[in-house]
């Protein structure tokens, strides 16, 4: 055990994982945070805080992940190479060390087209992969970039993210590869509906054995609606979602869409966990963190190991 | 055909519209004209191609430059017509003066470059 | 070469204020290239000029001038004697020009008619595209020949984000992912292991993270 | 010269005389004119209208381009009316032709035209006073006109005459001429010419509708022909191109074609197919509904024959997307409907089922015949016609009339469409000139010019304006004398006077005596148009010693007098912006340099086919040096594959002595197993790389001319068990066994033969052309080997057109069988057993038959040879079918748009053997124009670039359409003035302003523009 993570500590005994997503508010009201968590309490292993997605403005995840971490939950904080420098990157990893936070998600951020202030100039100094090598050498060799010696490592378990959707298709398992051979320990998936490309996915994965050294947790989305998997489709790049799914979607009444959007779900939890090399479950249930109980119950992977 | 058509309308001869550049029709405005219209041959039939095509970008170009300064990109325009068409010449020359008298003379009549 | 974009009329009026003897000054380098600060161009801005002033009935004075370069101190002072004349330059050239311009005849009021936006290449007749930012320090062996700096919405250096779709990048459909682009290229030449390899976080120093840059060579020199 | 003697003028003779008579003033007659005049020869036009023009000047638009008639002939009136080589005799008949080739004498009988052309100025005078009117015959009778006249506005020569029948002598028009120009005195007369060559090309006229009672034509008013229907269509039309029809004048809605009204006709003694009017109907169908969007056109007609380039495309938008309805029928007959004046037309349909309906107006697609006229120059002339009027000709060798040294071409040799009309008039240019290469330049003239003086652009300019009163065409509208006056005020002007015509001969005098007296730098003249006119007073004032661009015009009645004519005040006053603007303009034009460049007077032919070796013995008969290259080891292409014609020529003959002929002249190098590797230069020099196997040995060549001729072939087709059953074969090998020995045919109980394989289809839209002849040949060719054999021949349409319709009436008289299908429903062959099968719909009894035949015969579609690199090498264009695009589908046909670069045969399209070596003449005749010369000028109003203003940033290289502009080893853009066609495009793109267009300078046209608004 290189750190004090319980992600780290579960894959280890080699449990099926279940991480959720928690999204700090757009203000500084910390009670916002505490609700979401308590949703989420005993039912997943760890919570991802996410770090100003979508380009939006929000409490910085290091605060909310402490909050996060005060009610006793396990706290996976994401970073991204959009918004900060080496030096600000550095900084904030050492203080996440200092603050008893055990994970972190290295990522290259949304651009800021999309978000809030598309005025902003970005940063990205480094990317999510040097990021996992900052993070990494660090901890392991106790340096900074900079090559100074660091007094008093930060203990961080070393995740990113991996889009098995994205093109190009034949890169996605190289590029799975870079992340590997950086230092990083899980990835955490792009929510899932072609199960098939995904199995394409995983084999490229299987056949370079980066399953042995990283864990694969599978990221999940339930729909709300079909209008937000529609939505999903024609404007989340890098999303992938087959017509069948719509239809199934749009097949039933308004009113029980969710209900279907959650039985999707679930049927791809059980599809997912079949699937060699499959570690755990990622379940990103944007703003519906109450029916993440449900979800994880109906897939039958309740109750959590300690 | 000796079709009748206003008499304000004065012809500046090129070999092609193709060699109409926006500077020609803007030292024209310059020059104190109301409004100027690039009379081209049919799209498809040019005698060298491609010329009027090449002519009437350059008018929508010119159209935006005059909306900027102000006075108004409907002074120019570009027509095609072939050389048999007087009627078709006769009835832009009409629609064109018609055009330019309701929007009045150029505003930028008013003054020439004084300053030494 | 350096591309650029005419600034608004209107920006540059406002700009102007109550200067009325004006010289725009062109530059017969990138910018009359990319058809935005060549001759052609000069006499279209100063056209607009005399006719707004026309159309305001105010006295103007519009001089027009084309330097062979901006960038060049000799090429600037030959014009001397016709500054003197107007109250502004209206410079047509790319940033530098403007400020070598603004340098040669301070306390002069020199204004930007030009936005300069990019380093880059002629797409087809009307279309340029963005290749290079001056990074100082070129890596595009690496990447099959393609600029992941310049070219990448997120400059990134170990491949594509979660965004690239269909070879295009999550900014806007029209723009190609840069790494797709140096994928499909190792992949042609056969190249792909150099994908595997990590680049290392870049040196900044070079570029203008480092300050200001400056270039001597020490051979050429006077 | 090059061409100092010539094989084909037997030795011991006198050189022959350098002249030819073209008979006919047509577009086929201008054209062969010009031909030869810029080839050497002198040209004396003679046509029997008081106006050259035919009947192309009566057509509104022309297919399948939809060009505007007259717009693209008026170039070519213009250019014959002022070649200084084409003497243009109107109103005229040829009597006699006496003495032998090379030395005729013609006997030309000039009527009387009762207005002197050598005074009338075509003001028009005289037509707006004359008190007669009667019907015109321009726009066929269906509008007025006066006794004197000009039969239409663009006439050349531009010249009134009284059509003394209607005329009451009044006397009207002879106080109003001004000119003095009206002759009542005048008479016929008669002149004798020596030429060494004739071309008879006078056209056709339409079949008399009338002879078809049964149509109604002259009884009922709305029943019309095709060419009274193009009146009305056309602009200078009785209605103005409003489709209004003759019994009320309102728009007619439903409108019927009936087609072949006088062809594929026995009764009328017309079996020939007249080809054009199956395209014509399809065109005045979509142009009538482009006028009036809801009229509804229905076309009834028999085959549709659209057989030429990109026609069948033409049919088939006409028929999906623009609402054209096409009836497969025969018309029996037509009857008005009472009261309303509307139309029955009863007809039998594809089924053989009679049916009726109304229409609102009935075209009649009226055929081409030989007007009496014609039949009675041409018995004069001692020319035999064929059965039906035409003139006789053997199908090798299409040109020549069965009197040696006069030549025909167009309609009159049989009916044909106008760019094959073309193509067949410069090849009758180039037989004509073929006989007298040896008499090239004796006749045609050069002029001699003053040496120019020289005018620095430092020079002060000292312009001369010469204000024009045109009779009172502009001096009733314009206050001539106040517009000299102001003139005189305008800067640089040392002169200003006016003149009753400066046209006149007595004013051209005058001018130059001015240029001398007051030290002229500059002449503007303020008249009638540049159009017309420019030519004449630049050679005026060239005569005088002054560079040709130091003249100016003002054009104050085309552009002022004639529109403004009820404006005086407001006229007079725009005459004197437009001379203001000349003045600015003149100040600043400057003398430009032509600059002579020598021609390489040899030419290039890529492809030794039939096109290729026709064309290299008749450039070598003329006396140039000829580079055949041929890519296989033997010459031949295509035609080695041809046995008869369907005439019955024995083409294997007929090679072999090409092949002779070609290898005995001395001047023809032959390069067989080569190919053209590189190409470069222009018209007048390019310079080739040819590569012959198989030691693959390089050899540059020099030439001033390049005509590509490689040909076609017939496609390897794919499906119906083709290459799979030996029983199914293609037409051309089909063709080879017959001609093996009759054995086989003998043996054959039955064949089919399916037409349309490959062709008319998504892939290739085309009609292939030939194949429905070569498919009646061979089956002619297998009844006279076994009239028992039953064939069947399966088809969409019979394209039999022209003279080819005799034996479509032929194969069906002896039984030949043809069965119509859909392309929906194409036959399909099949193996039953071991039998073949065919089965195909019956469109009569309406059911699906199946035959068991011996022989499947396919018309496999006719395709271009490889011809990409080649196409990319000359930088020239090709359809999308692959077959080379020539400049202009109407007036260019054998013309590459860059000039110098020539296209004959099947390389072009599909062609029958005769129409190929008509075509491989024309393309002699059009490089004839550039080999004869031995300088080209180049320069005057040409793009010029400033190298030291130039960025070199390639906008010139983009925008130019010729790719002209190259930037050089100095960096710096350059424009080969040899090539620049002067358009202006880069000029005005440039961003550097580096680039200015001779005479169209920046600085002039901003001067001129300046000079528009009062100052």
């Amino acid at each position: 055990m290189k750190t004090n993570s319980r992600i780290e500590k579960l894959l280890g005994q080699g449990a099926f994982v279940v991480t959720s997503e928690c999204g700090p508010p757009r203000g500084a009201d910390p009670e916002v945070i505490r609700r979401k968590g308590e949703l989420l309490r005993g039912v997943v292993d760890a919570v991802n805080v996410t770090d100003n997605q979508t380009s939006v403005v929000r409490m910085s995840s290091l605060s909310a992940a402490v909050i996060l971490k005060g009610m006793g939950l396990e706290p996976v904080l994401q970073m991204v190479c959009r918004d900060r420098n080496r030096i600000a990157l550095q900084s904030d990893l050492l203080g996440a060390g200092a603050l008893g936070i055990s994970n972190v998600l290295c990522l290259s951020g949304d651009h800021q087209k999309f978000g809030d202030h598309p005025q902003a100039k970005n940063v990205y100094d480094i990317d999510s992969i040097q990021l996992i090598q900052t993070v990494c050498r660090m901890r392991d060799e106790g340096k900074f970039l900079g090559g100074e010696e660091i007094k008093g490592k930060p203990a961080l378990f070393v995740g990113a993210a991996a889009n098995p959707f994205a093109d190009p298709f034949e890169i996605r398992a190289a590029r799975l590869g870079k992340k590997v051979k950086a230092g990083c320990e899980f990835v955490q998936t792009q929510c899932i509906y072609n199960i098939e490309r995904f199995r394409r996915w995983m084999e490229m994965v299987r056949e370079r054995g980066l399953h042995e050294r990283c864990a694969i947790l599978a990221g999940v989305t339930p729909f709300k609606t079909a209008g937000m998997a529609n939505y999903m489709k024609k404007n989340v790049p890098g999303m992938d979602v087959p017509d069948e799914m719509i239809s199934r979607m749009k097949g039933v009444p308004k009113e029980k869409q969710a209900e279907e959007g959650i039985r999707i779900c679930v049927e791809t939890i059980a599809e997912l966990r079949e699937i060699p090399g499959v570690r755990g479950i990622h379940l990103m249930a944007i703003e519906w963190e109450d029916r993440v109980a449900e979800i994880v119950k109906a897939a039958g992977l309740l109750p959590r190991p300690e | 055909m000796r079709l009748n058509y206003p008499s304000n309308v004065k012809v500046v001869k090129v070999p092609c519209t193709g060699r109409v550049d926006m500077l020609l029709i803007l030292k024209a405005f310059e020059s104190g004209v109301d409004g100027v219209y690039v009379a081209g041959c049919m799209e498809g039939e040019c005698h060298y191609l491609r010329g009027n095509l090449r002519a009437r970008r350059r008018v929508e170009q010119v159209k935006k430059l005059l909306d900027e300064v102000g006075l108004g990109g409907e002074r120019v325009e570009m027509f095609n017509m072939s050389a048999s068409q007087g009627q078709r010449f006769a009835q832009f020359a009409r629609e064109m003066t018609e055009r330019i008298r309701s929007l009045g003379p150029s505003p930028a009549k008013k003054n020439k470059e004084v300053l030494p | 070469m350096i591309v650029g974009n005419r600034k608004e009329f209107g920006e540059i009026l406002e700009k102007l204020g109550t200067a009325r003897r004006v010289l725009v000054l062109g530059c017969n380098e990138c910018v009359t290239v990319c058809g935005v600060g060549g001759e052609r161009e000069v006499g279209v801005l100063a056209s607009e000029l005399r006719l707004y002033w026309q159309k305001e009935g105010q006295d103007f004075a519009v001089k027009e001038h084309t330097l062979e370069r901006q960038c060049d101190y000799e090429y600037i002072d030959a014009i001397r004697p016709l500054t003197g004349e107007y109250d502004v330059i209206l410079s047509m050239a790319c940033g530098a020009g403007v400020q070598y311009v603004a340098e040669a005849y301070k306390p002069r009021l020199v204004i930007p008619a030009v936005n300069t936006t990019f380093l880059g290449v002629t797409l087809e007749q009307g279309v340029w595209s963005e290749r290079c930012q001056g990074c100082g320090s070129c890596i595009v062996d690496m990447t099959g020949g393609v600029c992941p700096i310049a070219r990448c919405a997120k400059s990134l250096l170990n491949g594509p984000c979660g965004g690239s779709s269909g070879g295009k990048c999550e900014i806007d459909r029209d723009t190609d992912c840069a790494w797709q682009l140096i994928v499909d290229r190792l992949t042609e030449s056969g190249q792909m292991e150099r994908y595997e390899e990590i680049q290392p976080v870049k040196d900044w120093r070079t570029g203008r993270d480092g300050g200001p840059r400056k270039r001597v060579r020490e051979d050429l020199k006077l | 010269m090059a061409t100092v003697e010539n094989e084909e003028v037997k030795g011991g003779q006198a050189k022959p005389v350098g002249a030819v008579l073209v008979v006919g003033g047509g577009i086929g007659g201008m054209q062969a004119s010009l031909d030869l005049a810029e080839s050497g020869f002198y040209v004396y036009l003679v046509d029997n209208a008081p106006t050259i023009g035919g009947v192309m000047s009566q057509l509104d638009k022309t297919f399948p381009t939809n060009d505007c008639a007259m717009c693209i002939m008026s170039p070519k009136l213009v250019g014959t009316g002022s070649h200084r080589n084409i003497r243009v005799i109107t109103h005229a008949e040829v009597k006699e032709v006496a003495g032998d080739p090379g030395d005729f004498e013609a006997t030309i009988l000039r009527k009387a035209r009762y207005i002197r052309p050598d005074k009338c100025t075509g003001c028009g005078e005289c037509a707006k006073h004359c008190p007669v009117t009667i019907a015109d015959s321009y726009n066929e009778g269906m509008s007025r006109r006066a006794a004197v006249y000009l039969r239409y506005p663009q006439a050349i020569p531009k010249v009134y005459l009284i059509d003394r029948e209607a005329c009451i002598g009044c006397g009207l028009c002879e106080r109003v001429c001004l000119a003095g120009a009206v002759d009542y005195a005048d008479e016929a007369c008669q002149e004798k010419i020596a030429v060494g060559s004739v071309i008879l090309a006078p056209g056709f006229e339409v079949f008399d509708a009338a002879r078809r009672p049964e149509f109604g034509y002259g009884v009922y008013p709305n029943v019309i022909t095709s060419l009274e229907f193009e009146r009305i269509l056309s602009a200078t039309g009785p209605h103005r191109s409003h489709v209004l029809r003759p019994s009320d004048g309102t728009i007619p809605e439903r409108i019927a074609f009936i087609q072949c009204v006088g062809s594929r006709d026995k009764k009328c003694g017309n079996d020939y197919c007249s080809s054009v009017c199956c395209m014509y109907s399809v065109k005045e169908a979509v142009i009538a509904k482009e006028h009036v969007p809801f009229i509804k056109p229905t076309i009834f007609y028999m085959d549709m024959r659209a057989y030429g380039k990109g026609f069948d495309a033409y049919y088939e938008r006409a028929k999906a997307d623009q609402g054209v309805r096409f009836v497969k029928s025969m018309v029996s007959r037509v009857r008005q409907q009472q009261g309303t004046g509307n139309l029955i037309v009863t007809y039998l349909d594809d089924q053989g089922k009679a049916a009726e309906e109304v229409f609102d107006l009935v075209v009649l697609s009226v055929g081409m015949t030989t007007s009496q006229a014609v039949r009675d120059t041409a018995a004069r002339l001692g020319v035999r016609l064929n059965a039906y009027g035409f003139c006789e000709t053997n199908p090798l060798a299409p040109l020549a009339t069965s009197r040696e040294g006069i030549y025909v071409c167009g309609a009159f040799q049989s009916p044909k469409d106008i760019p094959e009309t073309v193509a067949q008039a410069s090849g009758a240019a180039a037989a004509a000139a073929g006989g007298i290469a040896a008499g090239r330049g004796t006749l045609a003239t050069k002029k001699e010019y003053p040496p120019e003086t020289e005018v620095a652009s430092a020079e002060e300019p000292r312009i001369g304006v010469f204000v024009c009163h045109c009779g009172i065409n502009i001096g009733s509208v314009v206050n001539v004398p106040s517009v000299k006056e102001y003139a005189a005020t305008l800067p640089n002007v040392v002169l200003a006077d006016e003149n009753l015509y400066t046209c006149s001969q007595d004013t051209q005098e005058k001018i130059k005596k001015a240029i001398q007296e007051h030290g002229l730098n500059r002449v503007i003249v303020a008249s009638c148009s540049p159009r017309t006119h420019e030519p004449m007073f630049r050679e005026t004032i060239r005569d005088a010693g002054l560079n040709k661009f130091l003249f100016e015009m003002a054009n104050i009645r085309d552009q002022c007098s004639w529109v403004h004519m009820r404006q005086k005040p407001e006229a007079t006053a725009k005459a004197k912006h437009l001379v203001r603007m000349a003045v600015a303009n003149a100040r600043l034009n400057r003398s430009l340099g032509e600059t002579a460049v020598p021609v390489a007077q040899r030419a290039l032919i890529i492809g030794g086919g039939v096109a290729g070796m026709t064309a290299a013995l008749r450039l070598a008969g003329q006396g140039f040096a000829v580079y055949l290259v041929e890519k296989e080891e033997l010459l031949g292409g295509n035609l080695r594959n041809i046995h008869r014609t369907i005439e019955g020529e024995d083409v294997q003959a007929f090679l072999t002595d090409l092949i002779d002929r070609v290898s005995a002249e001395p001047r023809i190098h032959v390069l067989t197993g080569s190919q053209v590797t590189e190409f470069g230069g222009v018209r007048g020099n390019f310079t080739t790389a040819v590569t012959t196997a198989p030691a693959m040995t390089a050899q540059k060549i020099q030439h001033g001319v390049t005509v590509v001729a490689t040909g076609a072939e017939e496609e390897r087709p794919e499906g119906f068990l083709y290459g799979e059953d030996p029983r199914v074969c293609t037409q051309q090998e089909f063709e080879g066994r017959l001609a093996a020995g009759g054995e086989e045919a003998a043996g054959l109980r039955e064949v089919v033969m399916i037409q349309c394989v490959g062709s008319r289809n998504e892939k290739r839209p085309s009609c292939s052309r030939t194949c429905c002849a070569t498919a009646l040949k061979n089956a002619l060719a297998l009844k006279r080997l076994n009239p028992a054999a039953t064939i069947r021949v399966l088809y969409r349409d019979v394209r039999s057109y022209g003279m080819l319709e005799p034996y479509y009436a032929q194969a069906r008289r002896e039984g030949v069988l043809f069965v119509r299908y859909e392309p929906e429903a194409p036959p399909v062959v099949a193996r039953e057993g071991d039998s073949l099968t065919v089965s195909f719909a019956e469109p009569i009894l309406q059911e699906q038959a199946t035959v068991k035949p011996d022989l499947v015969v396919l018309s496999s579609a006719t395709v271009p040879r490889e011809n990409r690199e080649l196409a990319n090498l000359l930088k020239v264009p090709r359809t999308a079918e692959g077959f080379f695009l020539e400049a202009h589908a109407k007036l260019r046909p054998v013309d590459f748009a860059s000039d110098g670069i020539y296209v004959a045969g099947s390389a072009h399209a599909p062609k029958l053997i005769t129409e190929s070596v008509s075509q491989a003449y024309a393309a002699v005749a059009r490089a004839c124009t550039i080999l004869s010369k031995e300088n080209l000028m180049v320069g005057g109003v040409v793009a010029v670039v400033d190298g030291e203003r130039c960025a070199a940033c390639l906008t010139c290289v983009r925008v130019c359409p010729y790719d002209v502009p190259v930037v050089n080893l100095r960096g710096e853009a350059e424009i080969d003035i040899v090539k620049c066609k002067g358009c202006g495009t880069c000029a005005a793109e440039c961003p550097a302003r580096a680039i200015d267009l001779m005479h169209y300078r920046g600085e002039q046209l901003e001067a001129k523009i300046g000079a528009l608004v009062e100052g």
